[in-house]
């Protein structure tokens, strides 16, 4: 239990006890610096990792494990709770032993090892990675407590790395019948996935670094795709090969997976856009509001189709609407961080939030979405979420319209 | 030596041509074209062998698990091979077979041969490979018990898969160009009229995800629990 | 060791064994999700770490770390290797009895607890951060081998609090006369670092968090002061009391360091504005060039009075420069990522790089400071930096005019 | 009841009045012209004492230690404390002590007063800190060896600081709207016609920050060896 700042008690108070004795740190030597070469969170923190949603996959090297969006500021996500999908286990491979491949439509295939690649003109960028199932547990029903479940497979970095048009020119590609590459990791799953040749030649990149080092292991350590603005799957980990061709390849993870289903029985396949979309973090599903009076209530918006340009926050369940304060910077298929002021007078209220893209496209709600698409989509579920507040001040998950 | 040379897509001293024996070894992508497709065939029976042998302990031994991953099997009917589209897929719920699903017979020879079995990928044999789907095929009642699935038939039997028909492309999620399916306006006052709790998280899920307040940060408007001193004042 | 990739050989080289051959990781099963809640970076990666300058002071508890940027991507440093800079050890305190006092000439001395900070309006902003003392060791002559001794006291983080503005207004501050804050940590050294007001309520915060969680330990949790612009020494960490007055303070660290030594023998006082730098990381002293032919030139760029403009390369020695190309966003008081082509043809080659801010400020060359400052400042070198290369690849620290 | 508090500068319910003795036992600082510093006094005698069971296993019995950090006392003359200036400092070399770059005592006395001892900070009484600075200027032969100083006669001790006179603000980073004191060109071509060498690492450094390979990612073009396959080519 923490203590809360109280109003001025009677003027028998004399004060609190943490500021009238001094603590131990204010009177003593503490550790020396590189006692940590490579240092990690306050034991106070603890709380705060990325968690599997328990029945949502049955093993757990094929599976995901949740960002805890509740508790992260800002855009950046640290690497450390950077949400993650396995489709066959991560390994930490030996880069000096990686080599990517680059073959197909090209007039010389050529074999990059780390030493060339990273030799290369490279590009640092920020961009959001967001799983395409994020909130596909909430097409029908609420199903999951917490924002880190709703939302969770989304993150956002700072990635360096070479641009694939860079590689593909290098190499001599097809530029008449090349329409499409094929991106192959070198895990068990050798997970494939087609994209688009108008795509790989605008902002896709073999990337080798997140957050200023080098990719962690479960990100793909040595080199990943990035594919801004397309969902997660598409942004190959433990990158091997790229191969251009003149047909997509309807892999198993395009056909099977990561289609979506709708209401006439027909699945669209490649679907890969993660439209716009936004949610409040704080306050969010599982937490209790301390107490009346003044919140910053604060939240995350993206698009997969470029800039964030404006969100709109409700606090009685889209009846109102007002424009929150966007932070900088303002970057293209990147997360964007909204804080609005909030005074909770201690009645029930409901919370959404309503993000407008550089296109102009606005956020769509659940009943919109369910309209058109049904509810057996899994995929893209990029609707208005609305977290319940109670007289309580808890905090809950529900739908609305 | 070097005057020149930075210019686009030249980068002297990095990279090298890859062989054909390097490129043979990492090529293993198959297309519905089937280009990529090796030479070889394989048998029902043979494919049973192999299933029961290294597959059935997760899949079931009928593909009907749903243990260690969804079935593979099940769902679809001789109307849905007739007609190339897997009806109940208009009608069900979520859970779908691989079968109901696959409307490339290309997606499963690739998938099996780059990872399956889960453990040890890449360990079958290409004769395995095509024995497998052929066994899967059969298990799902789209070729007989004696049939062998070849690079030469298997263009035949893909005009056999129930969901070959069950596709589309023709969406706002993979055109950039394309326009959005799904429109909402942006109101700002008065919008809702009467709003509606439409769902709330059940009863029976409330415990599971654990303990909520544990997966909270102990300090700020964030917390899992009150703090000691009790409810909004 | 590791391979570079070789030219095709005669036609008898059938390829490499790490293509032929299968890796493991292709072949089995990896390690499942949440395997590590809070993960860590790969094995391959445990040379970068941050590191004391043997020699440089005599206790390590009164000390820096620094971080190794000659391995860094992009313009975040990852919160394990933030570089560290303690005057009497560092703590992990806890935030549940941190408190914040905001008194002096206000009209409503207050204490915040944290969960009352973090209920405050918040802005999410990225900041470089660097020592006065950096590149300190270089004044005289070349010193130190190494990017990460030369220029390591730097780092650049998202940072997310509440302006001090929001928190001297809410004390009802006196705007006629309150001239200056004192800021001051809870730790031993209870540090105390002067602002000038109009800095103060320009673009200072009070920050909880660094890249997306709470600040690290060594980094001042559970609250810091961020000041763009000005140096390390005043972003007071473990940060407990701001005092509102109508004078400086002269603290320890404004009198007896961080003052300026100049020919003339007077200290420049209150010197604390970080001007324009930039650094070469990659390829940088320590390191040896793998190859003749193709390179991407890379390193970081930064001005504590506004954003960088441009940033202009030269690799022998001065005589001629190149303008290089400059990394999204542009931020004010923020690192900025630059890259430029490079074909080494073998020959001895001096890189510089030379930084200009939005103020039309150039990077000066060491001898012009020298002109002007001497060589016993101390603090603020902030002059163009040398990397030789030699025949064999070893590229060294030098200084040329 | 909330209405309008969402204004400026008002935010309900959050942070709480301070108290005098919450602020009293946190507002420690002391300003140059002594604000701050609390009534009270310390001779050089009680000085010695504490300096000897405090602080001179770190600063040397005469505060001359250069072992745990730079000497306190030293470096300073009669002649610098009548003009106020440190004439050392105009030609020495990196070597400054405490005293030779002291311009305010309340800067001493406050220091002292927060963060020494080093392993126990705060723990001197406040005549302790009289005692010690008394001590310390004693050493620096800038008060008598009967000395007592105290709130009221510190003001007349500034007056004898040697290095009193020697700081200046009049340079161009503190104030952000300053002019900056070096200039350099953005010149682009034909710059330098002749690059001298100044400096470069002495012989005897080479080794003094260890194994510099080590220090380096072992792929990617910033490494600390060569590869195994040799020089470049
Ligand atoms: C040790 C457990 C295990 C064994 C043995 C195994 N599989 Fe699998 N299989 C899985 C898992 C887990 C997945 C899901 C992988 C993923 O999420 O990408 C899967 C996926 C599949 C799929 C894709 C289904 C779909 O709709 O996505 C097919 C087809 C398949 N397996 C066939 C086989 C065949 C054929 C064999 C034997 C040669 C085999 N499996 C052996 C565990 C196993
Ligand atoms: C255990 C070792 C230790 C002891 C005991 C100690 N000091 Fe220190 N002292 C240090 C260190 C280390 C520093 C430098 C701290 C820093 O870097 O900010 C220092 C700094 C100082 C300074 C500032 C000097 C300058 O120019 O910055 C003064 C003055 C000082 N000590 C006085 C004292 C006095 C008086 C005592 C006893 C009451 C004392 N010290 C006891 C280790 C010690
Ligand atoms: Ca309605
Ligand atoms: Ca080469
Ligand atoms: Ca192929
Ligand atoms: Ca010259
Ligand atoms: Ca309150
Ligand atoms: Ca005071
Ligand atoms: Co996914
Ligand atoms: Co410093």
């Amino acid at each position: 239990g923490t203590a809360i700042a109280q109003p001025l008690r009677g003027s028998d108070f004399k004060g609190e006890s943490e500021i009238l004795e001094l603590p131990e740190h204010t009177k003593g030597l503490g550790q020396p610096v590189a006692a940590r070469g490579y240092g990690s969170p306050s034991q106070f923190e603890q709380n705060l990792q990325r968690r599997e949603s328990p029945g949502l996959t049955r093993v757990s090297a094929a599976s995901v494990s949740f960002a805890p969006l509740q508790a992260l500021f800002g855009i950046i996500t640290p690497n450390g709770l950077h949400f993650e999908r396995h489709h066959q286990g991560w390994w930490d491979i030996d880069p000096s032993k990686h080599r990517l491949m680059v073959m197909g439509m090209v007039k010389q295939p050529k074999v990059y090892t780390m030493d060339d690649l990273m030799r290369l003109p490279s590009v640092s960028r920020m961009h959001f990675i967001e799983c395409g199932a994020n909130t596909g547990m909430e097409w029908g029903n609420v199903a999951v407590p917490t924002v880190q479940y709703t939302h969770g497979m989304l993150s956002c970095c700072e990635y360096t790395g070479v641009l694939l048009s860079t590689l593909l020119d290098d190499c001599g590609f097809d530029r008449k019948n090349g329409k499409f590459i094929l991106a192959e990791g070198a895990d068990g799953s050798s997970m494939t996935r087609t994209i688009s040749m108008d795509r790989a030649l605008d902002d896709v990149m073999v990337a080798w670094a997140m957050n200023g080092e080098m990719l962690r292991p479960e990100n793909g350590y040595p080199i990943r795709l990035v594919a801004p603005g397309l969902q997660g799957v598409s942004w190959v980990k433990w990158l091997r090969r790229i191969e251009v061709g003149d047909q997509p390849w309807a892999t198993k993870d395009e056909t099977l997976h990561y289609v979506d289903l709708m209401p006439d029985g027909v699945h669209r396949q490649y679907s890969s856009i993660q439209e716009c979309k936004s949610v409040i973090t704080t306050p969010s599903g599982g937490q209790t509001i301390l107490d009346k009076g003044f919140h910053n209530v604060t939240g995350l918006a993206w698009s997969g189709r470029g800039r964030i340009k404006r969100v709109d926050v409700s606090f009685d369940g889209g009846r109102n609407w007002r424009t929150a304060r966007l932070e900088n910077p303002e970057m293209p298929k990147c997360l964007r961080r909204f804080n609005i002021d909030w005074v909770w007078n201690g009645a029930p209220a409901i919370l959404q939030s309503r993000a407008i893209d550089e296109t102009g496209y606005v956020q769509p709600k659940i009943n919109q979405l369910r309209a058109v698409r049904g509810s057996r989509s899994i995929y893209h579920n990029n609707a208005i979420q609305s977290w319940k507040v109670a007289e309580t001040g808890e905090v809950s998950n529900v739908q609305v319209y | 030596a070097y005057a020149g040379m930075t210019t686009a897509g030249q980068y002297p001293g990095i990279g090298r041509t890859a062989t054909p024996a390097e490129i043979a070894a990492w090529d293993i992508d198959v297309r519905p074209d089937f280009k990529g497709l090796p030479p070889g065939s394989g048998s029902v029976a043979k494919g049973q062998e192999v299933w029961e042998a290294k597959c059935a302990s997760c899949h079931g031994t009928f593909g009907e698990s749903n243990e260690v991953f969804q079935p593979i099997v099940g769902g679809t009917t001789a109307a849905d091979i007739k007609a190339g589209r897997v009806k109940s897929l208009v009608t069900g719920g979520e859970a779908r077979t691989t079968l109901m699903k696959l409307s490339t017979i290309s997606t499963l020879w690739d998938y099996i041969n780059r990872a399956m079995p889960w453990t040890a990928p890449k360990s079958l044999t290409t004769e395995e490979v095509y024995a497998v789907v052929a066994y899967i095929l059969n298990l799902g009642d789209i070729v007989p018990a004696d049939f062998v699935l070849s690079d030469k038939n298997i263009a035949d039997v893909q005009q056999k898969l129930p969901n070959r028909n069950g596709v589309s492309r023709a969406h706002g999620l993979w055109d950039l160009k394309a326009t959005p399916d799904v429109k909402n306006t942006a109101c700002m006052s008065r919008c809702e009229t009467d709003v509606t709790l439409a769902s709330a998280l059940p009863e029976y899920a409330r415990d599971s995800h654990g303990d909520l307040a544990a997966q909270q940060r102990a300090i700020g408007p964030g917390r899992g629990e009150p703090p000691a001193n009790g409810t909004p004042k």
